[in-house]
């Protein structure tokens, strides 16, 4: 396998889009998946497919086998210490709301600070909101300064002793900037508070290794990765895993059931509660094998270039505005037009084959301070070549075209 | 698909210049909306006499060229009409965006209807029809809110 | 297609399990996906793949599409009102962690009662119990009586005025009951409360129609119908959807969110937060299709034909015990073996290919009941047919002959 | 998967007549542990004497032939024995089971090690281990409570 020739391996690029071929710039949204991955699917279900962990036949065996291997695999990847800081959700939203319900069901009052940032998805917003509106506790916003990024000073300023977590992303969806974590988790750590990365941007570009990073939460979209939809996995430091109450309750999630009180089971398995996406899990171990086959420093390499050589492209378009010049940026290209409206580029790129999305991206708060209300988005995966920025660049001056009638 | 049914030189006309934009004097009811997936904005204003005749009307809105020239042509057509008519070409409107349908008022002008028919290309879209359909919802909320 | 030969429509069949030919009697627990379900998933990823509503170019348009005209299907399958009152979950267990939680913030306060049954499945127990845990809200349990039903006039007993919402099963996945759950709902609605309905058992096995029923929620798990893992629906009367806050927080769910207020989207949308399971809600449509191309009654007389016989042969064993006696039995048959317990019952039975589950399947309560840890379950599925039961029949006997030596 | 590797006679004896069932009189030491996913439950007792001796033991608890022949040949092996012993055997126990080794201890008899050995065939059956190591979990943490 090479990155040079890795359309291949994704079936959907066989697709024609209004005739043309399928120049898909929408990854943050959501990634394609390699054929190793679809396989594994229809394999799994063809073959082996059971419910897991219930069951002893032979083929619940086989899937519970298949289910764990993947956990171990995740754990592996990002370096966690212990397979049972490996949960599996149904996607970094999930993820988010867990920590965000099971920490705040016990250390978050009234009056408790929870710290973000303006450039947060509303997946890692919206969740600690009920804890302001159900406990009465105060979201602080951590500033983006102009180039798009939060320096670690303005996290610094804001914190106090009512601090109670701090959960940033890692890399932001709308401006590409890289937050530099390790030093936020090292900071909150000298204060003891623990931080929620939401690392559904960080986790499909960039290496991730939990010893590094030491932060105590990590949201993650499998279907950023490769992977299949419905999928998602959180990191949870052993600690929390002990420390913290349920999620869901429900089957595979309990240790004794009585009419008058409920004991839980211990590990990770006390936030997965009813029938797993087993099939998902299963497939998810393929998306590993192949980010692990191609290295995902490549894959980080050959999408920087990608990127580069698309801003470079696109600023020598004097009509284009490119939201934000991070000091490091990560496979997001956000920009406006002149006069023409994002959801009107978006419709006339995708007559030319070209696949952006539109919108504010789910972080109206960083759209507001920006003071536009929708960007368009060209973001980068490991399918993606100089090519595509080419026929990307075409495509917006065909935009300008059709407006200047 | 063709973009160019979409981005018909009427509709980037209205996108480029709305009629009627701003907050008209005197406004007896009005209705606001928003997309939240796209962020688009409309508020309508009107001014109702009573007589039930729409004596002023505008709109503020930030959106797509589809939005804002939709709200345009909407409030173009509309101006100066009684709310039975209103009724009557948003259902029309509604129709012509969903079905396919033709506009069937006969009180319009050849030019009125041509103006109106060059927001059916959305049809072809549907990830655009919100864009188009919004305003004329929104109006109907205006009114229905007295 | 015709029901005599449907195995052949499921690929797992051509596997041999030590072996022997597969028989699988774990339904009740999952069941097999036939191929057209298993094809629409890889080819929606290999041909149309992209995340639903929120981009605008094709793919997206196309994956929007098919994913909303599966919610249409869902609402005309359960004969629903309104399209709005379909809302994807991630299985059952999620779907009634969402009422409770949503329900439970608005409703349900210390002293209030919760109304279920000594046959719930552990995720129609657990979910409530949070809410006695946290509020100081009551659990009161319907009892089961000898045959395995609980009879109305036991549900009729404990309803009080402090009854704030009646949560039961349609179909027990032990002893099989059928409660009668249209009867319960007008008597719940005389008294103005609430009902929810776990149609986790009943929903894969027979006709299920809203307006008939006429209950407030239902819960459904896609995976025991034919459909993919990780994919679950809840019906929610529109008064509801209209009245109760969201659950997760994320994408998707908002209308408009600022730094000091956060508005929630209307409808269904409320309760979809962040990246939903596109794929699997797509191939879901295939499920029904298969569903509706056998007829949903066709599939109820054909199980409940192997069910009988399967009653009949093992009762002549007389070392079998047959679990429940209910008045109507759905598609499931618990047993217990003298001398030999359900785990090595399970492991002999796997031997000659026979798949069926041991343990308590999630009804501690129930096992509590009945006296005993665990029992042996053989669920029936669309695919079983009475050569199937000759095969566990054998199997028993083999099982006996081992533990005789 | 040899299921007549799993049934052994020797396990069939002691699934149906365990050994040292019960609560054992003057008990110093007990834990519990159950199974969630299948309901199996095992309670040890243990009376460990000043030399750290296991003077008496006995257990309670329900389950399937092999967790309730496991417990019991626990039980015998290591009746009268000292802690020491009881950890290298358990070692010993959980390492043959996960690795396939060999049970390496010298003092016990021929007929000891057999017993032990019947229920390496868990080895094939996944699902079972559990069942076949519960109780020697549940013995070390009684030793540890105290
Ligand atoms: C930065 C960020 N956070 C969170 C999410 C939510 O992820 P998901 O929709 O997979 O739950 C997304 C993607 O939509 C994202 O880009
Ligand atoms: C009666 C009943 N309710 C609820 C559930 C939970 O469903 P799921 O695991 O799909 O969430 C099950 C299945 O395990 C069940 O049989």
């Amino acid at each position: 396998m090479d990155i040079k020739n890795i359309k291949k391996e994704f079936p959907i690029f066989k697709q024609k889009i209004n005739g043309k071929p399928l120049v898909y710039l929408d990854s943050a949204n959501s990634s394609q998946k390699p054929k190793i991955v679809i396989d594994k699917i229809s394999n799994f279900y063809e073959t082996e497919f059971s419910n897991v962990g219930r069951s002893v036949h032979t083929l619940a065996v086989k899937a519970t086998n298949r289910f764990e291997a993947t956990r171990d695999k995740v754990q592996k990847y990002l370096n966690a210490k212990h397979r049972e800081e490996i949960i599996f959700t149904k996607g970094a939203t999930e993820a988010i709301n867990l920590v965000a319900t099971s920490y705040g069901k016990k250390y978050i009052d009234k009056g408790d600070e929870i710290l973000i940032t303006e450039l947060e998805h509303h997946s890692n917003y919206v969740p600690w909101n009920f804890l302001r509106t159900e406990k009465g506790a105060i979201i602080k916003f951590a500033q983006v300064n102009e180039s798009g990024d939060v320096e670690i000073e303005e996290i610094k300023k804001l914190i106090t002793s009512k601090t109670k977590i701090i959960a940033i992303t890692h890399i932001s969806n709308v401006t590409g900037a890289v937050l530099p974590i390790a030093k936020i988790v090292d900071l909150a750590k000298e204060k003891n508070i623990p931080v929620l990365i939401d690392g559904t941007q960080g986790a499909p570009h960039s290496e991730i290794n939990m010893q590094e990073i030491g932060c105590d939460f990590y949201a993650i979209s499998c279907h950023k990765m490769y992977g299949p939809n419905g999928l998602g996995i959180l990191y949870m430091k052993k600690k929390w895993v002990d420390d913290l109450p349920p999620y869901q309750g429900g089957g595979g999630m309990i240790n004794e059931v009585k009419k008058d009180d409920i004991t839980f089971a211990d590990a990770h398995t006390k936030f997965e509660a009813g029938t797993m996406q087993t099939a998902e899990v299963v497939a998810f171990a393929e998306s590993l094998n192949f980010i692990e086959k191609l290295g995902i420093k490549n894959i980080a390499s050959h999408e920087n270039k990608v990127l580069q050589y698309g801003l470079e492209k696109l600023k020598k378009n004097n009509t284009v505005n490119i939201i934000g010049d991070p000091k490091v940026r990560g496979s997001v290209l956000c920009f406006t037009l002149k006069d023409i409206h994002p959801h009107d580029i978006a419709t006339i790129l995708d007559d030319d084959g070209v696949a952006i999305r539109a919108g504010h991206h789910c972080c109206q708060i960083l759209h507001d301070k920006l003071g536009i209300p929708a960007t368009a988005r060209a973001s980068i995966g490991v399918y993606n070549d100089k090519e595509d920025i080419d026929k990307l660049s075409d495509a917006i001056k065909k935009c300008q075209k059709v407006f200047q009638n | 698909m063709e973009l160019k049914e979409l981005y018909q030189e009427i509709i980037l006309d209205h996108g480029k210049n709305p009629r009627n934009k701003g907050k008209c004097e005197g406004y007896t009811n009005d209705a606001k909306a928003h997309n939240p997936l796209c962020g688009d904005k409309v508020h309508i204003y009107l001014k109702l006499n009573k007589d039930k005749e729409i004596e002023d009307l505008s709109f503020e809105g930030e959106g797509c060229a589809i939005s804002l020239a939709s709200a345009s042509i909407l409030t173009e057509i509309i101006k100066g009409k009684d709310l039975s008519f209103l009724k009557k070409i948003n259902d029309d409107f509604l129709n012509m965006i969903k079905n396919k349908t033709k506009i069937t008022i006969n009180s319009l002008s050849d030019d009125q209807i041509t103006t109106i028919t060059s927001l059916s290309g959305v049809q072809e879209f549907p990830m655009r029809v919100k864009c188009a359909t919004m305003a004329w919802h929104t109006c109907l909320s205006a009114v229905n809110k007295k």
